[in-house]
Parts: C-alpha cells; structure tokens; sequence
C-alpha cells in the first residue's frame, strides 16, 4: 500500500512537472500573445492540480490534507478565470492574434525575440 | 574558499545598490519610490539572513525540532513590510498631488517649473 | 522525487522571468506574473515538505488568493492606461523588438 | 536579477510587474531562509498590496518615463565606491549560517527557550511580536496609523455624490464584460475573508496575525471593490466608520496596556489580566492581534479607496470637460446634496 502511494506520487509529480515545463516552453517560443496563453492556461491549470495530488499522496493526513485541497480547488477556479479575463481584456484592446497566413504549417514560424 | 560564505551579504550589497541606483539616477518620481521599495528589500533580506541558522527550522516550536533560526529579525522585518507599504503609499499620495499641481512627475521638469515661478516673483 | 520538481519549477519560473522581461505587449508581461505566480505557490508547497514543515501551506494558500487578486487589480487598471496611452504603447513595443 | 531588468524598463507599468514577481521572488527567499512569518508578509504585500496602490498611482500620472538627460557616470561611480566599500565591510561578518554568531548570543536563545514557559504561544515570533517587545508594535501600528492619515488628507475629496448618467453606462458596461469574474469573485470572497480571520486566530500556532490578517482582509475588500464598483464598496463599507475602526484598533492595543498598568503590572505587561499569567498572556495577545488587524484593514481600505476614488473623479473629470457638461452635471448634483 505504501509503496503504491509513493509509486502513485512520484507519478504524479512527473506528470506535473513535465506539464509545467512544456508550459514554459510555450511561453517562451510560441509567436504570439494568444498562443502563449493558450500554452500556459491549459498546462498551468492541470501541472497544477497534478503537483498538488502527487503532494497530498504524499502525506495523507488531517490538516495538511484539507489545506492541499483547498489550494487545489482555488488554483482550479482561479486560472482558468485569470486566463479568460485576460484573453478578453486583450482582445477588447486590439490585440490581433498572428494569423498564419502562408499554409497550415502552424508552429514553423520562428518565433518573435 | 572563506570568502564564499559571505555571498548572502554580496546579494545584499548588489541589491541595495541597484536599489540606490534607481534612486539617484532616475528622474521620475514613481520610478524613485520602486528604486526605493528595492532597497528596502534589500535590508530585509540582509536581517533576514543574518538570522539564519544552518539545518535551523522555522521559528515555531514543535516536536522534535532542536534548532530554530533567530525570531528577532523576523519579528522587526515583519512589522517593518507593513509600516514599509504604508509609507510607500503615502509617497505615491504626495507623487499624485505633484501631479496635479505641476502636471508632471519628473524631477527636471518640476525644477524647472519651480526657477520659472521664483523668476517671476 | 521532490528535489526534481523543484528544479523543475525553478526552471519554469526562470522562463516565466524572461518572458516577462523580454514581453512585448503588457499582456504577456500579466501572463508569465500569473504563471510565475501558480509556480511560486507549488514551489512553497513542495518546500514546505521538503522541509518536513507543513505548515508553509498557508503562505502557499495566500499565494494563490493574492495573485488571483492582483491579475485583477492589473486587469482593471490597465484598461484605462491602454486606452490613453495606446499610441505610446505602440512605439514602445517597436523598440523593444529591435 | 530582476532589479537589472527594471532599471533598464521604462514603460512603468511592466516595472510594477517586475516588481510584483520581485516581490514573490524575494518572499520564496524568505521561505527558504526559515523566515515563515515574514514570507507571509511578504506574500501578501509585496505582491498584492503595494503592486495595485503604484498602478492606480500610475493610471493618475501617466506611464511612459521620459528619457534620461544627464549621462548616469557619475551616479554609476558613486555606486560602485559605496557597493565597494559595503562589500569591503561585510569582510568581517560572520559567516551565512553560522551558528555563533553573535546575533544569536543576545537574547534570542531567552526567546527561544523561555517563551513557552512564560507566554506559552507555540509561534515564537507571535510572542515576540506580541508580548516581548509589544511597545514596538504599538509604535509601528502608530505609524502605519500615521500614514493611513496622511494618505487620507493628501487624496481625500470634498463628499459629493456623483449621480451623472455616464456613471451609470459605463457601470452596465462593466458588468457585462466581468460576468464571470464577479461570479467567480462572489464565491471566493468569504473564503478570502474567512482565511483571514482564520490566519488572525491561528497566528499563536502557525504563521500568521494580525498585520497578514489585516492585509489579507483589505484585499479581498479590494476585490470587491475592484470589480463591483467604488461606489458599492463604500456604501458597504462607510468611510467613516473604516475610520473609526482604524481609531479603535489602535486604542484597543494601547489600552490594553492601560489596563495592565491598573491591574498593577507594566505597561503591556499581560500577566496581571488574569488570574494565571499564562491565560493573561493569551488574552492580551489576542486583544492586541485583534487591534493590530483592525488597525492594518482600515488603513489599507482607507489607502486603497482614496486612490480609487482620486482616480475615479479625475477620469470623471477629464469626461465632463469633454462633453463640456459641467454646468448641467453640477446643478444636477446640487440637486442632490439639497435632497
């Protein structure tokens, strides 16, 4: 049982960091505005919310437990409204999104410094 | 060798420095007042430091903990964030009404403004 | 396990910095702050375990509250900035591209 | 690191955010240098507090710096002689870490040591903070006080209600485009407000108190008055009465030692308010955290409100001499003060 709870953790914590680091590879290659969020809002939310399981695999019990919980249930309901208030401000203020134009050959392009 | 045990206090000294730099280099006033949050940083960092302790724990007694790091600097350094933000507010509140009253919150074109009127009187 | 997450997040957070430094519009620079905000909050959480403290978690909680916060307050005021400055904004940007 | 960056910014409004992540960067710092209390301080203000106050300074007073007239050489050299000459002091310091220094040979291993016995708070900086050198606290809640103040005389307008049909497009305006976010902010705001208080009463056993209960507290009123309108916020929360709060805190904490003084002790002196000095500790120690976190939410809310409201009427301003409405607007609000 132990070690299926360490197993499961350590899983866990993999999967998360291997999220939050394509996150942030995202956020530094892709082209422009939009696709970084989209990059970051999808990997950051769920990097998140697996970190946090591998953590409450960790050490189950009482206090620490509900805590994880509750900072699992805010990163949940927070990112994903932070990225949509975000997307929206930026659009209302004309901020076009780079349009590939030439082919669907999405990702090619090099990408801004 | 020696020297390396010292580097907590060369962070310090480069931020308080870069900090300082702000200050006295930047002529906007908002820009002067984050140059200053800098530095101040910089001292906390610098108590905080000092009031570490290797393999310490932090400053809340528990079972089992034999060692904890030093709680006076934690204890100045919290109560000095706070007063630290208010007064920086209070810095902001007069940036706004120099604002107001000269239209502009660079150094140069207030001093400026100020030899105009003395000129006049 | 945990030592490999943290590098990890240090890693990300270092991309999230340099996004934000090198950003060309504000809202890249609001999005690497977010980001390196949910980053910090896991990397106090796996601090304070790695520490055998749990008791951290309540600043990671903070965390995640203030910076849920302060995206907004940024959000909200840089409505109106943008609107009267939008020109400015504009040439800024040219220059940081080059 | 990021300081370099934000000498080199101009827009001032990515400093504010360099500034934000500066202020989560160095309180991570304080996590990993054991320092709990202060990271949740830090956590707190440096990221949230301090980052709004300077964008709502910055949306009164524009954003772009102008460029620099005068060629920085001679403030460079008198940085480097004075980092030079620091760093050439820290020479004699002891060591990162060590455990002799003389930092720790004064009084802290008393308070290490000795506190449970003697004000029995697990937290030890709670004690300190609260009992030990409880006359430090008051001064500096004084002066957070003094500067709630200040803020309030600098910024402060004249009441007058604002009633004009601008106000009320642009608020229909603003519900639309944050639907979600005012759901979202509606759910979250009494878990917001019910951690604080969480934090006010736990600060004895873990990290927390007073002045990271006061702050947490004003921002979740921040948020609310950030997205559902100034002029709702303050009808919820008076101003006059955040005033008096503020008022109230303070006194509560001062006499709090007045009645110790009475009960034959110091000042602050908590173990004369009850029959065992153990459970006087405990209750001076909550009464003055309750004084502290009064102190620090009204004065931030009063802080934060004057800006906003300065803002607010400035923009409003700038609008009316636009439609150049003036007249009509100040007989109609007129209108509204006779009523």
């Amino acid at each position: 049982m132990n070690l299926l709870l360490e197993i499961g953790s350590g899983l866990c914590l993999l999967l998360g960091c291997f999220l939050c680091l394509s996150g942030g590879i995202g956020i530094l290659r892709f082209p422009d505005f939009f696709t970084r969020m989209h990059a970051v809002g999808v990997t950051d939310t769920l990097g998140a919310g697996m970190i946090l399981i591998g953590l409450m695999l960790q050490n189950p019990e009482g206090l620490v437990l509900l805590k994880l919980m509750m900072i699992l249930l805010f990163t949940l309901f927070i990112n994903p409204t932070a990225s949509h208030a975000l997307a929206k401000a930026a659009l209302r203020n004309n901020l076009q999104p780079v349009l590939d134009k030439s082919s669907n050959k999405g990702g090619n392009k090099p990408s801004k410094p | 060798m020696m020297l390396l045990g010292l580097y907590n206090y060369w962070i310090v000294v480069m931020l308080m420095m870069i900090g300082f730099y702000i200050v006295i280099a930047h002529g906007n006033l908002i820009k002067k007042l984050v140059g200053l949050t800098i530095f101040q940083t910089s001292v906390f960092i610098f108590y905080i430091s000092m009031g570490n302790v290797d393999s310490g724990s932090a400053p809340i007694l528990a079972e089992g903990v034999a060692r904890y790091s030093n709680p006076l600097p934690h204890v100045l350094i919290l109560t000095a964030i706070v007063v630290g933000i208010a007064t920086t507010a209070l810095g902001l509140a007069l940036v706004v009404r120099i604002k107001e009253s000269y239209g502009s919150i660079e150094e140069h074109e207030i001093q400026i403004q100020d030899q105009l009127t003395e000129d006049k009187t | 396990m945990l030592t490999a997450a943290t590098i990890a997040i240090l890693v990300v957070m270092l991309l999230a910095i340099i996004r934000c430094v090198v950003g060309p519009t504000l809202y890249d620079r609001i999005l690497a702050f977010n980001m390196f905000g949910t980053k910090t909050v896991l990397l106090i959480s796996i601090l304070g375990f790695l520490m055998g403290r749990p008791e951290f978690l309540d600043i990671a909680l903070v965390y995640a509250l203030i910076n849920f916060i302060s995206v907004i307050g940024v959000l909200r005021f840089s409505d109106s900035v943008e609107f009267k400055h939008s020109h400015q904004d504009q040439t800024s940007t040219k220059e940081g591209k080059q | 690191m990021i300081a370099i960056a934000i000498v080199r910014t101009k827009d001032l409004l990515a400093v504010v955010m360099l500034t934000g992540i500066y202020g989560l960067l160095s309180a991570s710092f304080f996590v990993v240098l054991d320092a709990v209390d202060v990271a949740f301080t830090e956590a707190a203000v440096g990221a949230g507090i301090s980052g709004l106050l300077m964008l709502a300074a910055i949306t009164m007073t524009g954003r772009a710096e102008a460029p620099k007239r005068h060629k920085p050489l001679l403030a460079l050299l008198v940085v480097f002689v004075t980092g030079g000459m620091l760093i050439y002091g820290t020479l004699d310091m002891p060591y990162f870490g060590s455990f002799d220094a003389p930092i720790h040979q004064h009084v802290a291993p008393r308070y290490i040591n000795d506190s449970m016995q003697e004000v029995g708070v697990p937290n030890i900086v709670t004690s300190v903070l609260a009992s030990y050198r409880a006359f430090d606290t008051l001064g500096e809640v004084a002066v957070i006080f003094t500067a709630g103040i200040g803020v309030l005389s600098l910024l402060s307008l004249p009441r007058r209600r604002r009633s004009s049909q601008l106000d009320e497009s642009s608020k229909d305006q603003m519900h639309e485009q944050h639907m979600v976010l005012r759901i979202i902010s509606k759910i979250l705001i009494p878990f917001i407000l019910l951690f604080a208080l969480y934090v006010q009463f736990h600060g004895d056993f873990g990290p927390g108190g007073g002045f990271q209960a006061g702050v947490i507290f004003a921002a979740a009123i921040i948020l609310y008055a950030m997205l559902f309108g100034l002029e709702t916020a303050r009808r919820v929360f008076n101003q006059s009465i955040i005033q008096l709060i503020a008022a109230i805190g303070l006194l509560l904490y001062a006499s709090v030692g007045v009645v110790s003084l009475f009960n034959g002790g110091n000042f602050l002196d908590y173990n004369v308010l009850a029959q065992d000095p153990i459970a006087g500790q405990h209750l001076g120690i909550l009464l003055i955290e309750l004084g502290v976190g009064c102190t620090v939410t009204a004065v931030m809310i009063i802080i934060f409100f004057n800006f906003a409201g300065r803002r607010e009427a400035q923009q409003h301003s700038t609008k009316q001499n636009s439609h150049e409405l003036n007249s009509t607007d100040q007989s109609c609000t007129e209108l509204k003060e006779a009523e």
